[in-house]
């Protein structure tokens, strides 16, 4: 079955996945300079078409860095 | 003619905190059907996690039970209902104070509900005690370009 | 006594391709537990897309339904069931074929039970005309922490 994957994979049938921390870290500096270009927040499908990815793999990514920290700024600012 | 479109899921898992990532990671992929921005999705995320963390602790008090989380969206909408079959709430309204807990020895004492109401627009528990635990929160997302046309864009 | 280890959940969303996504990560998210490679997970994120497609698109034919998602860990395993209620399978060995389908003017035709074989150790079928279908698939985690300690590391 390693064969079959391989094919698959070099015929670009399947898109080999770069790690989670790679893909968050693309996920945050795209984010920050959309955010300069747009003058506001991005959207995830802005963020999604920059980086030729789906919304919902970059939720995923995010989640592997822990972005969980709007609560203190909200909360105790 | 009702003309507007919607979306539903559920999720049921077992209460334990090795979960609440899954469920929180859940609910956003699905959310992620309105566009939302980041901090949209962190919000949703703190939010869910705190229900979870609550079902988990002070509903079946880490003994094992079902979770069950329900999401609707409705056009700019999210809707999402988190359910335990626990000990209940005696008292919602003390409950729901910032800083009230039945732990004290916990991180972050008191402000799960006080986070869940800051992070969305809306927070509803409905509790008896001895049958358990449904918090259903909503949040409009801002620049929501509604469902996606198709997934055909999946396998691009 | 049965010192094994598990931890199940289960989803039940729309027949609508917006969640081919929502279901794929949230398996994922899931699978996170024990510990596996990066190309691991998108093995068995491909196998689920793959199942998730079929159910909407031959099982419903786009028409509105429900698919179920059964996920159980036991120490190094998860195995991941996708339902419907939905047409069925007449001949499952013949539909199994690299190459056979129905539908031959969709993209990658014919190849999606090939590419479950293919990421996942396991793949069995049950399916009745009329009454619906269930893939079910297996993998082994090979460098599986088993269960992580507690979630907490996600917030890391
Ligand atoms: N699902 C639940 N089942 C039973 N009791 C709950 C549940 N959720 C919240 N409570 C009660 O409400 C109180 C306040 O909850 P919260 O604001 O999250 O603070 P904390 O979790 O830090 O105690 C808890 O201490 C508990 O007594
Ligand atoms: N959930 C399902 N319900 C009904 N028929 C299915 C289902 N899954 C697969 N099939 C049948 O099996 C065939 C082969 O499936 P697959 O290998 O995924 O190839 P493809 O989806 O490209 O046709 C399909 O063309 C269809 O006839
Ligand atoms: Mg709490
Ligand atoms: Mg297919």
């Amino acid at each position: 079955t390693g064969e079959v994957k391989r094919f698959l994979r070099d015929d670009g049938m399947i898109k080999v996945s770069r790690s989670l921390k790679e893909i968050a870290n693309k996920v945050r500096i795209t984010k920050d300079s959309l955010n300069g270009t747009l003058n506001r927040e991005p959207t995830l499908e802005e963020i999604a078409q920059e980086l030729n990815m789906e919304r919902e793999d970059i939720v995923m990514a995010l989640e592997a860095v822990g972005e969980v920290e709007s609560l203190q700024k909200t909360i105790y600012q | 003619m009702n003309t507007k479109q919607t979306n539903e899921m559920q999720i049921e898992f077992d209460s334990k905190s090795e979960n609440e990532g899954f469920a929180r990671v859940a609910v956003a992929a699905f959310l992620t059907q309105l566009n939302p921005t980041v901090e949209e999705v962190a919000d949703v995320k703190t939010a869910v996690s705190e229900a979870v963390t609550n079902s988990i602790i002070h509903g079946y008090e880490k003994k094992r039970g079902k979770i069950f989380i329900r999401c609707i969206m409705q056009e700019d909408e999210i809707v999402v209902s988190i359910s335990d079959k626990g000990k209940g709430i005696a008292d919602i309204k003390k409950a729901m104070e910032p800083l009230f807990t039945t732990k004290p020895e916990l991180e972050r004492s008191g402000m799960g509900f006080a986070f869940m109401e800051a992070f969305m627009d809306q927070v509803d528990v409905i509790s008896e005690v001895g049958i358990g635990t449904t918090v259903t929160m909503k949040k409009k997302i801002e620049n929501s370009s509604t469902f996606r046309v198709s997934g055909d864009e999946l396998n691009g």
